[in-house]
């Protein structure tokens, strides 16, 4: 049993320490009555109980509230106990007395329960793994895969790619400066007198390839004049370009 | 005792270099299709008289040096962590009931645990998270891990001592929260506790 | 082999433990007062058929798994992993132009394939090399090997389908070359990716 110690002149203190709380004072309590707690008298226990907390109250103790609280409970159990059975009260007094003594049961079977797990041969204690392994090792390889739709349409993609069969650029509405070039100097070749750019240019309908054409055929007559193989000629800004072949 | 057949020594270098217990499958993916399960069998009576024993953990299986022989072995100043009188309680209540709320540990104990209790636990590697209860508040539960078993030595949680008969005497019945808080006035805070957690 | 006597066991549990090789006087430190010496002997008798060694280097003795064995101690773990497009393309070229060099490979792909590609193809077991071409620089020639039949489940080369029944299938659609052309450039990517793969 704890004790009450001089703390220093004034104060007493109840050495609550000693306690995890009034349960484990009640159980320490009750073993002082018997080792199987199932024998133990409970009306017998709420006497030690409340004695032990008014004891610690006589001596001007703090005792906290939880204890309090628990006092006050066993007087009541004590007094439901000792008074005339009243029916229609649910749970009856003996069931409680018996719910109290099945917990301290329950703590005590913990508590030994918990002093024989830390008695055994513990690891890294009493009993030791290998101390050095040498360890495993897992050497990952791939297992590919590919099925042979992958196979076919990879070869599809590839013949596409490279076949010359589909004429995909020459669809594309683009008129280079060499074809412009070539285009024009040709033309030229066959015209005597000033000509509009315009009249070199291809009649299509694609607006996209004409502006694209009409953009190479000026880069051309530019080109060609710079070559001196061909003459221009306009009479103000934006107005029509005349190319003439240079004799 | 008769001499090792292949598999058996396959088994019994492959537990010896391996770094954690290992299962039957695992040990397959290593040997290959043979039937391991009679090579440990067969293994751990050869070693039952040795300095060191084949021992089996839940499904995993391992070598480690006897019990008996501690004394020899015990290494200097290396005592495993001191654990508090809550903690170890905490751990058995676990232990013994889990999954287990922290309500119904408290309940069991008749006091709160403090924060630091359960983070003991689990830092050392004894004690896991369990999911959560359904009921109001869907409190956390808690269980042991395959550490525990492994640092205490043993083979199941069948086999933590006098289990059987606590279970028998009815000492192990789930922990009926609400009976216990109508019988003890001092339960209300661990309620609250309990759905703050986790 | 007899049963050990109690200086055999605490030996073997001792080396068991032991981080290091130990010399005698080690091993006594723990121990006490012993013949050490017969009893190592002893065990590594004991141990020489099994499929652990008790062994000695200099003046320490140690235990090690049987050389024998060290193939056990490391698994190989099989991992599908999905063929790149880089390496698909190539294999397709050589099934159907086979045997082929790999200048005539990159030709008919039109872009350069990394040395990774057919390893990766011969390490799956679809690819063999098949001899060197009579040209000056006597390139080596790529072909197809049973294995490859076999995945793919074709009887044989024949089984592939021809250009026409591509096109008829779809799988020379002009849309798909309009997306190849604006992938084209991530090709290099793809041996990168490949490599990462898995």
């Amino acid at each position: 049993m704890p004790e009450t110690t001089a703390d220093d002149q004034d104060t007493l203190e109840l050495d609550i320490e000693g306690w995890e709380g009034p349960l484990d004072l009640l159980l320490a309590l009750a073993r002082t009555q018997k080792v199987d707690l199932r024998e133990i008298s409970i009306l017998e226990l709420v006497e030690q109980y409340l004695g032990y907390v008014e004891n610690a109250r006589a001596l001007k103790l703090e005792v906290a509230a939880d204890y309090l609280v628990m006092a006050a409970w066993l007087a009541f159990l004590k007094s439901s106990l000792l008074l005339p059975r009243d029916p229609e009260v649910e749970p009856s007094p003996e069931e409680l007395a018996m719910r109290l003594q099945l917990r301290l049961e329950r703590l005590n079977a913990m508590r030994e329960a918990a002093a024989r797990l830390m008695a055994r041969d513990r690891m890294g204690r009493d009993i030791f793994p290998r101390g050095a392994p040498e360890g495993l090792r897992t050497v990952r390889t791939a297992r590919w895969q590919a099925e042979i739709y992958d196979l076919i349409s990879a070869y599809g993609r590839v013949s596409a790619r490279t076949r010359p069969v589909l004429h995909v650029v020459a669809q594309r509405p683009v008129m280079t400066l060499e074809t412009a070039i070539r285009r024009v100097e040709s033309m030229l070749g066959e015209r005597i007198d000033w000509a509009m750019l315009a009249s070199f240019l291809p009649d299509v309908a694609d607006p996209g390839f004409r502006k694209s054409a009409l953009a190479s055929s000026f880069l051309a007559a530019l080109e060609l004049a710079r070559q001196g193989k061909v003459e221009l000629r306009q009479q103000s800004a934006f107005a029509p370009l005349y190319l003439k072949a240079r004799q | 005792m008769t001499p090792p057949d292949e598999t058996m020594r396959a088994v019994e270098a492959l537990l010896f270099a391996a770094e954690a217990p290992m299962t039957i499958a695992e040990i397959r993916g290593h040997i290959g299709d043979a039937d391991i399960r009679a090579a440990l069998d067969a293994l751990a009576e050869d070693y039952a008289p040795r300095g060191i024993h084949l021992v089996r953990r839940e499904n995993r299986w391992h070598f480690e040096t006897a019990g008996d022989l501690a004394h020899y072995l015990r290494r200097d100043r290396e005592e495993p962590r001191k654990l508090s009188r809550a903690a170890t309680e905490t751990l058995a209540i676990i232990a013994y009931h889990e999954p287990v709320t922290r309500a119904e540990i408290e309940s069991i104990r008749g006091v709160q645990i403090s924060k630091g209790t359960l983070d003991v636990l689990m830092e050392a590697g004894w004690v896991r998270p369990a999911g959560r209860r359904e009921l109001p508040g869907r409190p956390l539960q808690y269980a042991t891990t395959p550490g525990f078993l492994d640092h205490f030595g043993l083979a199941s949680r069948r086999d933590l001592p006098g289990i059987d008969d606590l279970r028998a005497a009815g000492l192990l019945d789930p922990v009926d929260l609400v009976m216990e808080q109508a019988s003890m006035g001092s339960d209300d805070d661990e309620v609250e506790s309990c759905n703050n957690n986790g």
